[in-house]
């Protein structure tokens, strides 16, 4: 069924009564060319684009839970190519590029809000750091642009020019930058899949990976075995357990990142908003609440929650960025598992067994990757050869000493 | 454990006092091991849900690094002890 | 020690003109008083501590695992420094921390719930007895604390972090009226 | 007039009559009235209008459950928006303002989107709104965005204080009813410490609404007495007006106190919230039990209620929602409603019982419709009446006032917000909270037990077996008598059949049951999926009135059990929390704290601009009259530097002193280069690496003693390498004996550089620092003339003649003046850290903008400082991956612009000349730059690919972020003195 204006005028005159499921509530079948593990942004958008692009479309994704219920559906939406290092920017904004054309190309509106994001710089080293980044990001023709102090008084009144611990400088923006609805891209990218046959099988959750003789011929699930060619993993957050399944042994760690909604307001932040001052960043959702997350907990866990000190730090971070929240009251908080790299980086790969592919490592930036990550690891996997812009990406980086550390806070996950 | 930790020497204390160093069950390797023990020993992380050894440092307290055994599902804290000891313990 | 023109204290600026009288609650600041860190050498750990058990020209605060803050009101740095050198013998390193660290002395009816709003450690008389002591945070500040009274607590914080402890206290002071001085 | 105060009764004080405005429009309520209440006694029933459809609506409850009767209170600066009316405790001057509507309350053009509600249904906006493509911005967005958000937050700066505080107990009791009460009563008699918290600004629960006796006199009363024992033991913390929002690991709870929300005239001293962290070793949770709404046709006019509401407004404050009262009820508690309105004088026009057959006792006189269901109602902006089928026929019952019971539900939020999973119990037709541990127990109505008797009862056993548990003897009281009762029973009735009009679900989301059944026939009947789709539970309510009609809803049209739909994840906040009270003191300059060198007032006094440096203020520069810019300044501190001599506060570098015999092998083992056999009375510069290869950090290290070394770092790295190093002996080599504390406060350091530092230096010092004496690189205890002891290095990060002196801190001023008098001869000058970075730069030293973690020591110039002959290092052996040692990694050089007026700065990268911008063709970057008054010119380091094989060549400095491209020409980093001759002299 093609949405439209039209579509939305004609069902609503007949009670909205004919309107079909958006994905199908597909039964296992008992093998599949490629069967994809996580039905978050990643694992769907893969589907998707194996299907489209590269003609794979006996393709199943299994989810343990709902789809949609990982970092898909919890995160705080900020899309943005303005990454640093050489090995980042060109993924980051091919990924940009898939995003500016996904609503057309899916039918489907994600709501992409291309409201610029900006990240507020405090002193004169960071302002270096961030010319060197926006530098980086015109070599690939990204638009970036520095706003001085002055100006952005002007963008952004609000925010604590006088008063602040460190002293609000100036701002790179991304104009091109923005949102995306999290839980629209994750139904978008099922609808879309699923048009082309692709089986989303959802409370399914792989329990073990069967292998002969070296080979993954499929796996075992809550719903039983089921049978595939190729393996691909996109389990974010839970990839350590999966992995294991198959001895993998990775570089990541499982981490805690919180996030928090306020009460519904009228429009008042029309930026993504990122202080420079610590971690803290913000926008407002198109449904009125502010929309706000900064750092993560620090410790390893599987644990779909934070604890209170840190969402203390965050309120602290906010009101001392923008002190006109502090009578905002927060509604909600939440978090979600993600899996954190060593380098900060993710991995898109294939793994030291020729038929299981490895798509992880996304930490808490992942969801703007989700186009681009889906489309790399399609390639991947319908090739056997790495997406140009993906070279960087790969697991052996490590070992070979080329990580991709934009923090430059080395091998300590909970740095990055 | 996100809330308190009982350090072994100062008692009960928040999460704040405390920072989180990672992994305390990685053992660093002799200088002449093989790459690939030290890429392991850099790297790789066995990321468990469930228990694990990770090292606290009660950075606002006695800065002693502390080895916690946690599980990462529950948050449950099972001991804590001197991270010095622990490693004395197990021969490092 | 004495503190004069030629040695300044980190608070001058803060408590700088005429000192108003103490409230009920008072927050004072030490001035003249030695400090050393004594870190016990390897398997000398109880020795040391008993060592600085037995004297009581000085106060003892546990810092760590074989690490105590030595407190005089009397010594000089240089006599504390040799005091202690001498009872411990080599059995410990001895580092002159006087100008290190800031005494707060925070005294008054109100001392513990002034102190919650900053402390996480449970201070009630059952969990942290008077002669109690440790390193916690403060806020946002590292700091030893110490219960030498019913309703006496010393908190010693880097120089460096004077101002900002000070500025905190008062704040967590405020309901309570807390006044300030530079100790007699 | 039909909402009125009652001529007497009510637990509000009348002697105090208070007034207070809405919409403008002035009005008075008395001490003890909520908002709500007040409102009501005023007949303002309409109070706000919807999110989705601006329908107007009206007060729904008594409690935080609220979902309708969100205002702005206060102005300006002071605007609550959002705040729920029927929580907020009225005070003398309270204004309040309804929102989401335009131009008014009574009139709204918002409204006007409820006649297009069809084509507004479940996630419309995902299928529309896609063309063209850059409309949604300008267009379809702003629309969605002013349609949606209900108050308006005025983002001025907060003129309140807000703080926080700890709080420990054995017991903590959530929740001050009639369970809370006795709990903590019990509790407290055994000794326990006990906090009790409870949201409401009077203590005791329902109790406040009950007209049960208790111990024969009213249920009030006893919930006073009770009040007035607990206030009198000291190891009682009573917390009214206090929300506990969050049940946290550990058994910690977060909880915010309203201390001057209500208060007319707040005091200066005090917060207007804090926030308490109590750390409990047991909690209770005794938050009662919350009414269910009926979903029916209509069911959100103006004027239908919660019927507990109904009830509570009239025995608690006095005020009759209407005069003529129609219940529409599933069970008993709908009879008791209709009995306390009667008794109170309030006309009953009928009650609906959508059963057939129930014992419960309608007041006299009374018309009871059995078997009957509401199918819409009547009336604009209040209801004017019911339209009630039954058997098939429907008939209008004329009222100005509808109470709906639909049932019970334990509040457990708090309960399951940790992971467990609420359980549904077909015997209450409820979820309840499921065995969540030892820590926190679940009594009371919370817990299922809907008698007063009851709620008693179990809170004082609850408590009892705490008490023993924690080791404590209980005490063995009596209970306190009360009535007969029968235990509240009801049938569940999710859906009220035959709606005629919309019937809600969510009021405040304006999600209604087609609502459901659309995002079930998309394929979002997951019960997760349902919110999300239709938002349902998502509005500052949090769904505590709706999730579970929802989930009855989906479980019907699904045909299975709500045990099978489950609910959705309960989360913190229990109810929404201000930022300000979160923070609480930590803000604006106060965020984080400040650290200030010993050295802070003499550079003040010599005029010095200072800058923040992490937690540290730091002398940037020091302007001299007439001096316009800051380059002026900064130019002629280098030049005087170069020239003479200059003083310059290092005191932030962090300090660590070792002792030990190991502590040269733990030193040798930390740093890359050789430290083993540094001779005493050396410093050495050094440099630590991560495991991982790369560069951490720089500083000094200086061997004092055979066993005992002093090590510097640098400002921002103080805090980590000093962690670094405990984590090295402790749980690397703990067999090393090796002991170091920090010394960084103990010590005001101050550089003295230039050529005339050792004439400035000798003058005050009394041994003998000719270069013979005191050689570079020499380092040791000086005496100061007047006897006191110091530390003198001579280190350089200057390229010019010069010391560091350290003495101890609170002699640093005294020391820095001396310098200054004593060296006016040699036209001495204060120097900061601009001055500092050029003269490094100038030199060609790396810092923290070279060393970006990413940097391996060859990279940076430096890889003969890494030992070939010490078999371990942290870092050595990944230091040798090919990566890190490619022929073709960035390499510091330094860059001179071919046009000397051109300046470079840094973030630029570089290009060769001709090659087109793109990431592969990226050649580097500038690390830093400045203008070099010594040479008279720019001067940048930069990390140019293989850059030490390319001196001479010319590049392009590419800076497209300010449209600058400059052609330098690349040479070595070191810019001045490459023979270091003025170092050495
Ligand atoms: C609070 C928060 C805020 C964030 N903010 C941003 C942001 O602003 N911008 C940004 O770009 N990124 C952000 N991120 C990161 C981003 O959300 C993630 O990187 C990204 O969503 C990960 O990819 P995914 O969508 O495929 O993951 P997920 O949605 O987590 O998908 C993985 C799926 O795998 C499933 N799964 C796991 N194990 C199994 C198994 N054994 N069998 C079957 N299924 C399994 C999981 O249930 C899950 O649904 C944020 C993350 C969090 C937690
Ligand atoms: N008539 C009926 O059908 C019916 C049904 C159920 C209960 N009841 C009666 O209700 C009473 C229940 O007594 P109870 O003591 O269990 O509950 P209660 O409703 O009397 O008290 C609960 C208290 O908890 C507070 N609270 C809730 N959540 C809170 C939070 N997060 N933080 C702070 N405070 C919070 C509320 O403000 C309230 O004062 C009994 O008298 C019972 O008979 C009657
Ligand atoms: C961008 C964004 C906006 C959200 N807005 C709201 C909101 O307005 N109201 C709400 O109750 N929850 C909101 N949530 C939080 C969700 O209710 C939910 O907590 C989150 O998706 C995590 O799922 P979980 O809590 O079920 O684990 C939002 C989440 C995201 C990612
Ligand atoms: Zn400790």
């Amino acid at each position: 069924m093609r949405y439209s204006a039209f579509s939305i005028v004609k069902n609503a005159l007949s009670g909205n009564l004919k309107w079909k499921p958006q994905w199908r509530q597909a039964e296992p079948k008992s093998h599949y060319d490629v069967i994809i593990v996580g039905g978050g942004g990643h694992g769907l958008a893969t589907a998707y684009y194996l299907a489209k692009e590269f003609g794979i479309k006996n393709v199943a994704v299994l989810e343990k839970g709902y789809l949609g219920s990982g970092n898909v559906g919890r995160n705080t939406t900020i899309v943005r190519s303005n990454y640093m290092l050489p090995g980042n920017e060109p993924f980051y904004e091919f990924s940009m590029k898939l995003w500016e054309g996904l609503e057309r190309e899916l039918n489907y509106n994600v709501m992409l809000s291309q409201r610029g994001v900006i990240m507020l710089y405090h002193s004169d080293g960071q302002r270096d750091a961030y010319i060197r980044r926006g530098n980086a990001m015109w070599m690939e023709g990204v638009a970036a642009e520095l706003i001085e102090r002055d100006q952005l008084r002007k963008m952004i009144p609000f925010l604590n020019y006088d008063h602040a611990r460190y002293p609000i400088l100036g701002g790179l923006l991304q104009r091109r930058a923005g949102t995306a609805r999290h839980d629209a891209v994750a139904w978008g990218y099922a609808r879309g899949a699923d048009r082309y046959g692709v089986d989303i099988i959802e409370h399914c959750e792989v329990t073990a990976i069967r292998r002969e003789n070296g080979v993954v011929t499929g796996v075992e699930t809550t719903r039983g075995f089921i049978g595939c060619n190729k393996l691909a993993l996109a389990a974010a957050g839970n990839t350590s357990r999966v992995g294991e399944m198959a001895d993998l042994k990775l570089p990541i760690e499982s981490h805690v990142l919180q996030a928090f909604v306020t009460e519904a307001l009228k429009p008042c932040i029309d930026h993504v908003i990122v202080y420079g001052g610590g971690h803290f960043y913000i926008s407002q959702s198109d449904k009125g609440g502010l929309v706000f997350g900064a750092e993560i907990d620090g410790y390893t866990s599987y644990a779909q929650r934070g604890n209170l000190a840190t969402a203390e730090h965050v309120m602290e971070e906010g009101v001392t960025m923008i002190p006109g929240l502090s009578r905002v009251r927060v509604l909600r908080s939440w978090a979600g598992v993600m899996d954190m790299s060593m380098d900060g980086s993710p991995i898109i790969d294939r793994t030291p067994i020729d038929n299981l592919y490895l798509n992880c490592g996304w930490c808490y930036g992942g969801f703007k990757a989700t186009p681009a990550s889906g489309y790399c690891f399609a390639h991947l996997i319908a090739k056997n050869d790495t997406h140009p812009v993906a070279r960087a990406l790969r697991l052996d980086r490590f070992a070979r000493g080329y990580a991709v550390d934009e923090a430059g806070a080395g091998p300590q996950p909970n740095l990055h | 454990m996100a809330s308190l930790i009982t350090c072994p020497h100062c008692g009960v204390r928040p999460k704040e006092e405390f920072t989180i160093r990672g992994d305390a069950s990685l053992v660093r390797p002799a200088p002449t091991a093989s790459d690939e023990a030290w890429h392991d020993y850099v790297y790789v992380r066995a990321n468990p849900r469930g228990r694990t050894l990770e090292h606290w440092q009660h950075v606002a307290g006695c800065r002693r690094f502390l080895v916690v055994e946690r599980d990462t599902f529950t948050h449950e804290v099972h001991s804590v002890t001197d991270g010095a000891a622990f490693a004395t313990e197990n021969g490092r | 020690m004495i503190r004069d023109h030629y040695n300044r204290h980190a608070l001058d600026e803060k408590l700088r003109g005429a000192p108003r009288p103490p409230g009920a609650n008072h927050l004072a600041i030490g001035h003249r008083q030695a400090m050393a860190m004594v870190l016990a050498t390897a398997g000398e750990e109880d020795a040391v501590e008993r060592l600085l058990s037995s004297v009581t020209e000085f106060a003892v605060r546990f810092s760590a695992p074989g690490e105590w803050l030595v407190i005089s009101e009397n010594d000089t740095p240089e006599g504390l420094q040799r005091c202690l050198d001498a009872l411990c013998s080599g059995r410990a390193h001895i580092l002159d921390q006087s100008e290190a660290r800031v005494l707060f002395r925070l005294s008054g009816p109100s001392t513990r719930r002034i102190l919650a709003k900053g402390i996480g450690l449970d201070l009630h008389p059952i969990a942290f007895a008077a002669g109690a002591s440790a390193n916690a945070l403060c806020g946002h500040i590292a700091v030893n604390l110490v219960r030498t009274g019913e309703d006496v607590f010393e908190l010693l914080a880097p120089r460096s972090f004077a101002e900002s402890l000070f500025d905190d206290l008062m704040t967590m002071g405020r309901e309570y009226d807390l006044t300030a001085a530079f100790a007699a | 007039m039909t909402a009125y105060r009652l001529t007497a009764g009510g637990l509000v004080d009348r002697s105090r009559s208070l007034s207070f405005s809405f919409d403008g429009r002035p009005l008075r309520g008395f001490a003890g009235d909520t908002l709500a209440s007040a409102l009501l006694a005023n007949d303002q029933l309409l109070v706000g209008r919807s999110f989705k459809y601006h329908r107007p609506r009206g007060i729904v409850s008594a409690s935080a459950s609220e979902p309708n009767a969100l205002v702005t209170i206060g102005s300006g600066a002071r605007s609550d928006p959002n705040t729920k009316a029927t929580v907020a405790e009225l005070y003398a001057g309270l204004t309040a303002r309804s929102q989401n509507r335009w131009p008014s309350l009574g009139f709204d053009i918002g409204a006007m989107s409820d006649l297009f509600s069809p084509f507004l249904g479940a996630g419309f906006y995902y299928k529309t709104f896609m063309w063209p493509a850059q409309f949604w911005e300008k267009l379809y967005e702003p629309l969605i965005r002013r349609a949606a958000g209900l108050g308006r937050a005025v983002l001025e700066r907060d003129p309140e204080i807000y703080e926080k505080s700890w709080a420990h107990c054995d017991l903590l009791v959530v929740g001050g009813g009639p369970t809370g009460l006795m709990a903590a009563l019990t509790a407290a008699r055994a000794g326990l410490r006990v906090i009790l918290a409870d949201e409401d600004f009077r203590l005791g629960g329902s109790l406040l609404s009950e007209t049960q006796a208790i111990n024969g006199a009213p249920a009030y009363v006893f919930a006073d007495r009770v009040v007035a024992e607990l206030q009198a033991l000291p190891n009682v913390t009573l917390l009214p007006r206090t929300t506990v929002f969050g049940w946290y690991d550990d058994n910690v709870f977060g909880a915010v106190e309203r201390v001057q929300k209500h208060a007319a005239e707040p005091l200066a001293k005090l917060p207007a919230e804090r926030v308490w962290r109590i750390v409990a070793r047991r909690a209770l949770l005794a938050t009662g039990a919350e009414e269910r709404p009926l979903v029916f046709g209509g069911n959100d006019r103006p004027g239908v209620m919660m019927a507990g509401a109904l009830r509570t407004y009239a025995n608690r404050y006095g005020v009759a929602a209407g005069r003529s009262v129609a219940i529409f009820t599933n069970g008993s508690a709908g009879y008791q409603a209709a009995r306390d309105l009667h008794a109170k004088g309030i006309a009953i026009a009928a009650i609906v019982d959508s059963r057939a057959a129930a014992e419960d006792a309608a007041p006299e006189g009374t018309r009871v419709i059995r078997s009957a269901s509401v199918v819409d109602t009547r009336g604009r902006r209040r209801v004017s009446g019911l339209v009630v089928e039954r058997s098939g026929f429907e008939e209008l019952v004329a009222c100005d006032a509808v109470g709906m019971s639909g049932g019970w539900s334990p509040v457990i939020h708090l309960a399951c917000q940790r992971g467990a999973k609420p359980v549904w119990s077909d015997q209450l037709s409820a979820f309840v909270a499921p065995d969540v541990g030892g820590g926190l127990r679940i009594a009371g109505s919370a817990g299922g037990i809907y008698t007063l008797a009851g709620c008693i009862s179990d809170g004082a056993a609850k408590a009892s077996a705490i008490t023993s548990d924690l080791g404590f003897k209980p005490a063995q009281d009596v209970l306190p008598q009360t009535g007969e009762e029968a235990d509240p029973s009801f049938t569940a009735l999710w859906y009220v059949p035959g709606a005629k009009a919309k019937a809600f679900v969510d009021f405040q989301n304006d999600v209604h049951a087609k609502d459901l059944g659309l995002a079930l026939r998309e394929g979002f009947g997951h019960v997760e999926h349902a919110k999300r789709y239709t938002t349902s539970g998502m509005a500052t309510d949090q769904g505590k009135l709706s999730n579970i009609n929802a989930v009855g809803i989906l479980a019907g049209m699904r045909g299975v059990s709500p045990a099978d739909v489950g609910v959705t994840t309960f989360r913190p906040f229990y109810t929404p929390v201000s930022f300000g009270a979160l923070a609480g003191t930590a803000r604006d300059k106060h965020a984080q704290p400040v650290r200030k060198s010993p050295l802070h007032e003499w550079a003040r006094k010599h005029g010095a601009t200072f800058v923040e440096a992490g937690q540290w203020y730091r002398s940037a520069w020091f302007p001299r009259a007439g001096e316009k810019t800051w380059r002026e300044s900064v130019d002629r501190e280098v030049l005087n530097v170069r020239a003479n001599v200059g003083i310059c506060d290092v005191s932030t570098l962090g300090k660590i002193e070792l002792f030990g015999p190991d502590a040269a092998e733990f030193l040798n083992r930390l740093y890359c280069n050789a430290l083993l056999k540094l001779p005493v009375g050396k410093a050495r510069y050094g440099l630590m690496l991560r495991e991982d290869g790369f560069v951490y950090d720089d500083g000094t290290a200086s061997r004092l003693a055979e066993e005992h070394f002093l090590v510097t770092t640098t400002t921002a790295m103080a805090g980590g390498v000093m962690s670094h190093m405990e984590y090295c002996s402790q749980v690397l080599w703990p067999e090393l004996k090796v002991r170091f504390c920090s010394v960084s406060d103990q010590w005001a350091q101050i550089a003295i550089a230039g050529p005339k530092a050792r004439g400035v230096l000798q003058q005050l010092v009394e041994d003998d620092i000719s270069d013979a004496a005191f050689p570079f690189l020499a380092a040791g205890t000086v005496t100061l003339k007047g006897g006191l002891k110091a530390r003198l290095f001579r280190i350089s990060f200057s390229g010019e003649l010069a010391f560091e002196l350290a003495v101890p801190a609170g002699f640093g001023v005294a020391v820095a003046d001396q310098l200054m008098d004593v060296g006016r001869a040699f036209d001495i000058c204060a120097y900061g850290v601009e001055a500092l970075n050029v003269l490094r730069l100038e030199k060609g030293l790396p810092t923290h903008a070279e060393f970006d973690g990413r940097v391996t020591p060859d990279d940076a110039g430096l890889g003969r400082m890494v030992s070939a002959h010490k078999t371990d290092f942290i870092g050595k052996h990944l230091s040798s991956r090919y990566g890190l040692t490619a022929a073709d990694r960035m390499q510091l050089v330094g860059l001179k612009s071919v046009d000397r007026e051109k300046d470079i700065r840094a973030g630029a990268h570089l290009l060769r000349e001709g090659m087109k911008p793109s990431s592969l063709n990226d050649q580097g970057w500038v690390s830093s730059a400045c203008f070099s008054p010594v040479l008279g010119h720019h001067i940048a380091l930069a990390f140019l690919k293989s850059g030490r094989e390319r001196y001479g060549e010319r590049i392009v400095v590419w800076d497209k972020l300010r449209d600058q491209e400059v052609i330098a020409e690349v040479c070595d980093p070191v810019f001045v003195d490459p023979e270091n001759a003025r170092m050495k002299a």
